[in-house]
């Protein structure tokens, strides 16, 4: 009987994936690198986001929910990034609360490095509540008694004397909330939160289809969507932070893998033929 | 209120904001709450076979052809309704594979699941009547880290050249490395799961894949519990109660506009404050 | 490139030293499994758990139980944390049924909290349905074609699918078309959470590969 | 009634620990007593502790509200999240009692690999004593040294941070390898999934507009035309399937778990 050896498309079905990996990662390196920039056509929910952001008044207060600890660093610190500095132009004041124990301190520090730009100071027009692990039963807290549900800010500090907070006893005196999360946390907020409060959304890719419903109905008042999002915020805003600068290699990333669906489809297709060809 | 309401600003505090979310919360309970009591009475509820029970069987089939075995993964599913849930299945598929002394594997990566799975798994091969088949190793727990975990499954799959794989639970972004591996040593892979973000990976991957409610039905139907079967027959009411209010309620928008009473009174804020008193 | 920047010689350069280590270590999993990802995988683990102790700490413990009985006196705070602990019966053989009192009490919180979970989220994407336009006239008058087609599409979809989602009644006939479109629909919206999935999935390993090249490598980007 | 008069007095302070210390030995005192209970009588402990806490919020979310859109249990609110957020936490820190518990007795009966629980055990200590006292430090609870201050932030900024996010990253080549040998376009389903997946993937970034100004509308329209029924039909299923657990797990109804 005579033996063959295996043919191209054997050979390709069975391709070591170490190889697929050095491929992916070596398009990363590039696309980083590439100088160019492409203008992105802003999508309708980051659009929404924008205008309803650029609708604040100057003292307005804004709570960011950040629940985002490293792991989703790459889509949730660009995003955190350009909502602070959209809110510090607009001289809005906000506070910020974690339900993830990391994101405690990731944000603080974020906030802490971010907030000098725009000559905001600590307590004047910005706090931090710290962690709390019931998200549902601090919001309804909030809504009810913010300062005695909320007691002291990661400071130690009273929140009733925070300067920025005089005379705020309930959620309901907060404008907006935006919540920064990669975990389902925004049906809290809607759920839970006042209704005299608006309601904005920067989740990770991974959770911004099923939101669409949430969009619709008004729920959510606007959406970044993960590092893609905070490019086209970016744009919007006129700087340029990480998403612009990830967005290239997000886009080639996607080339290679649909790329790669398609051969590995094709590649069985072949052989499979083949092999009916020899019996 | 109208305005507030067509800004879209509409969370409530108390059912006092909308009274129509009350009474529809009332309907569905009693629903859910009387369709379990009939289910408990002994009356027999009827549930659908769903189409992924074939595939199941279809996959049991063709693997006791091949003599190879098979492996059910509840994933990292943590102890709980879904994990008691996926844990009948896999009794049911146990079952089965007993009659042709196929073997089997049921990896985990939680604790408590693994004490539950293999008195699970040893009552179905009692119920069988191959006890004589039953054998503790089959059930491993492999380990509480995720990567750790689908990496222990992924060399398994390929180790023993599975004929037929099968995953129920709850599913994270290792679902992936399960039916990427089960794929390439030519497995046939079915999967159910109520982890929507993990579906698209299974549709990709699996010959049929189990989604969302239909994962409750499939062990509401294979086990016959009287409250998992009610509480289903009360929640399908429910959806089609939507259905008809989603319809209904469409036509009289069309009818007499959006801020016509009749249609205030489907979930508008403040629609049936003339009848019990409003919020404000 | 200067070289005595880059190398690990200052304070601020063997810490970024350490980072680019720990992702080498992780990302040598992909080689193959090996004792160098072993030891920080372990180090992770113990890591992640020991600085969760730091905001359970002080940001709970301290702020709602210790501050309101030490300094503020109320007293009757000290019941709470020993009730707390049964918990911890769970490892035990003879007791661990009492771990389920504090667990019930979980558990009904969270079943009482949901119904107005359900009257504010659900309720109000019923609304938000039902008050669609399904054709054009003086009742709806900024109701246009698009908008109105939009809307017949966003109907047909909700309900073919819903009604996929049933189960207590044979689906023959047009139902089960119907349920068959509905799965045909479901398609659609698993293909956006793919597509975004993957997109997500991308950005996490960019960003990884980011810090490698500008914080590491120190090229400008 | 519930506030003693001079809690920062030495006297005060000498009754709080006393109740303190009464209450926990009450309380676990009480653990015997529970256990010397029939089956059937403990069952009805946890039934009824589960009725009456799902109760209190149900009441408070129905009652009829005044003026102020309160009833007479919005003002317990307060004070159930305190609780809740208290529990929540021993809930969680049992988590990292049982991870502990595991890695020290593997370490004392030197099990198999032994050395990386050790691993685990000496960064668990290093890490809870560093973020304990920085976070006490930042309340002003105790001074911040610059020890202090470079040891966290070398063991979270520049560790645990980039393990972490090293860690989930590694999902993206998984993706790719899988995307190549796995995902096979073998019906008309995977067929959809697969066409919208990729209309949605290269319409979204910047790429798409440069191919063609209309790609971005075509996702957007996919997105919130045909995904957002989706969506919103699998957020009822959700909603009425949630409703329906809740109210048997809320009457101990669901068996096999409880």
């Amino acid at each position: 009987m005579q033996t063959r050896g295996p043919s191209i498309w054997e050979r390709m079905l069975s391709i070591d994936r170490r190889i697929l990996y050095l491929l992916l990662f070596a398009n990363i390196v590039l696309f980083l690198l590439l100088p160019i920039r492409m203008r992105a056509a802003v999508s309708p929910p980051v659009q929404k986001f924008y205008d309803e952001i650029e609708k604040l008044q100057p003292g307005d207060l804004v709570m960011i929910s950040s629940n985002w600890s490293a792991s989703t660093l790459a889509e949730n610190q660009p995003q955190l990034e350009a909502v602070i500095r959209h809110l510090m132009r607009k001289k809005a004041k906000f506070t910020l609360i974690s339900v993830e124990a990391q994101s405690r301190d990731i944000s603080y520090r974020l906030a802490s490095r971010l907030t000098p730009e725009g000559g905001y100071e600590y307590g004047r027009d910005w706090a931090h509540f710290g962690f709390v692990t019931n998200l549902i039963v601090s919001i309804k807290g909030m809504v009810n008694n913010l300062p005695d549900t909320i007691k002291k800010d990661v400071r130690g500090t009273p929140v009733s004397e925070l300067p920025l907070l005089k005379g705020i006893t309930s959620l309901r005196q907060y404008k907006m909330i935006i919540d920064v999360t990669p975990s389902a946390t925004v049906p809290f907020w809607i759920s839970y939160a006042p209704k005299e409060t608006k309601i904005l959304y920067c989740p990770t890719s991974v959770m911004a289809a099923e939101a669409y419903t949430f969009l619709d109905s008004g729920q959510i008042k606007g959406m970044i969507t993960g590092a893609k999002g905070a490019q086209e915020y970016e744009q919007l805003l006129g700087i340029v932070g990480l998403g612009t600068r990830f967005v290239n290699a997000i886009s080639f990333s996607h080339v290679l893998i649909i790329l790669f669906i398609f051969l590995g489809n094709l590649a069985l297709f072949m052989n499979r033929r083949q092999m009916r060809q020899e019996g | 209120m109208e305005t507030l309401w067509l800004s879209g600003l509409a969370q409530y505090q108390h059912a006092a904001d909308n009274w129509f979310a009350a009474i529809l919360i009332a309907v569905i309970a009693t629903t859910v709450l009387v369709s379990i009591a009939i289910a408990r009475s002994g009356a027999s509820l009827y549930i659908r076979r769903i189409p992924g029970l074939d595939a199941i069987d279809e996959a049991i089939g063709r693997s006791t052809e091949m003599g190879r075995p098979v492996t059910m993964i509840p994933g990292m599913t943590a102890f709980g309704v879904v994990a008691v849930q996926a844990l009948t299945i896999f009794k049911y598929i146990t079952k089965q594979i007993a009659r042709f002394a196929t073997p089997m594997r049921l990896l985990t990566g939680d604790a408590t699941v693994y004490a539950v799975a293999q008195e699970a798994i040893q009552d179905a091969y009692n119920e069988a009547g191959r006890p004589d088949l039953y054998d503790p190793d089959a059930i491993r727990f492999l380990s509480d880290r995720q990567f750790a975990f689908a990496s222990g499954v992924a060399g398994l799959i390929q180790r023993e050249r599975v004929a037929a794989n099968f995953m129920f639970g709850e599913f994270f972004a290792e679902s992936l490395i399960f039916a990427e591996t089960g794929n390439i040593v030519g497995a046939i892979q079915v999967a159910g799961t109520i982890s929507f973000t993990q579906v698209p990976f299974f549709v990709a991957a699996c010959d049929y894949t189990i989604i969302g409610d239909e994962f409750y039905a499939t062990s509401a139907y294979l086990s016959r519990e009287p409250v998992l079967l009610g509480s289903l027959v009360g929640q399908d009411i429910a959806k089609l109660l939507f259905v008809l209010i989603a319809i209904t309620g469409a036509v009289l928008t069309s009818i007499f506009g959006a801020d016509a009473p009749v249609v205030k009174l489907l979930g508008q804020p403040g629609g049936w404050d003339a009848f019990f008193g409003g919020g404000q | 490139m200067d070289l005595q920047q880059f190398l690990p010689l200052s304070l601020d350069r063997i810490n970024v030293w350490i980072g680019v280590l720990c992702t080498l270590a992780i990302y040598s999993l992909l080689y193959r499994e090996n004792p160098l990802y072993r030891f920080f995988e372990h180090m992770y683990i113990g890591l992640a758990a020991g600085y969760s102790l730091g905001p359970l700490g002080v940001d709970i413990l301290y702020r709602y139980w210790i501050t309101p009985i030490w300094v503020q006196g109320q007293w009757a705070w000290a019941f709470l944390v020993p009730f707390g602990m049964y918990l911890y019966f769970i490892y035990s053989e003879r007791y661990g049924w009492v771990s389920r009192l504090v667990i019930g009490a979980l558990v009904g919180t969270s079943a009482g909290l949901f119904f107005q979970e359900f009257a504010s989220r659900y309720v109000v994407q019923l609304h938000s349905t039902l008050s669609r336009p399904l054709w054009m006239s003086s009742a709806n008058p900024e109701a246009d074609l698009f908008g109105v087609i939009t809307n017949w599409v966003f109907i047909i979809i909700l309900v073919s699918v819903l009604v996929y989602f049933t189960f207590s009644y044979p689906q023959k006939g047009v139902v089960k078309n119907v349920a068959t479109a509905g799965r045909w629909f479901l398609m659609i919206g698993l293909g956006a959470i793919f597509g975004n999935t993957v997109m997500a999935r991308m950005a996490l390993l960019i960003g990884r590969i980011y810090y490698l090249l500008s914080d590491w490598l120190m090229i400008r980007i | 009634m519930w506030q003693i008069q001079n809690p920062n007095t030495p006297t005060g302070q000498l009754i709080l620990w006393m109740i303190v210390l009464g209450a926990f030995i009450m309380i676990m005192g009480l653990v015997p007593l529970l256990h010397a209970l029939p089956p059937r009588g403990r069952r009805a402990i946890i039934v009824i502790i589960t009725f009456i806490t799902g109760l209190f919020f149900a009441i408070e979310f129905f009652l009829p509200i005044n003026k102020e859109q309160k009833n007479f249990l919005t003002d317990a609110i307060q004070p159930a999240q305190q609780a809740v957020q208290v529990i929540t936490a021993l809930a969680l820190a049992l988590g990292t009692y049982g991870l502990v518990r595991l890695h020290l007795r593997n370490v004392v009966q030197q099990r198999a690999q032994w050395g990386y629980s050790l691993v685990l055990l000496i960064s668990f200590v290093m890490m809870a004593t560093f973020s304990i006292t920085n976070t006490l430090s930042e309340q002003g609870l105790v001074e911040k040294t610059p020890l202090l201050e470079q040891g966290f932030k070398l063991l979270f900024d520049y560790t645990l941070v980039q393990l972490d996010a090293a860690m989930f990253s590694l999902i993206a080549f998984y993706i790719f390898s899988a995307a190549y040998r796995a995902f096979r376009i073998r019906s008309v389903e995977a067929g959809i999934l697969m066409f919208t997946a990729i209309v949605v993937m290269i319409g979204v970034v910047p790429l798409g507009a440069t191919i063609s100004p209309y790609l971005p509308g075509v996702a957007n329209w996919i997105l919130t035309s045909l995904n957002a029924p989706v969506q919103r039909a699998i957020e009822f299923g959700v909603g009425i399937g949630g409703l329906a657990m809740a109210i048997r797990l809320w009457l101990s109804l669901e068996r096999g778990v409880t």
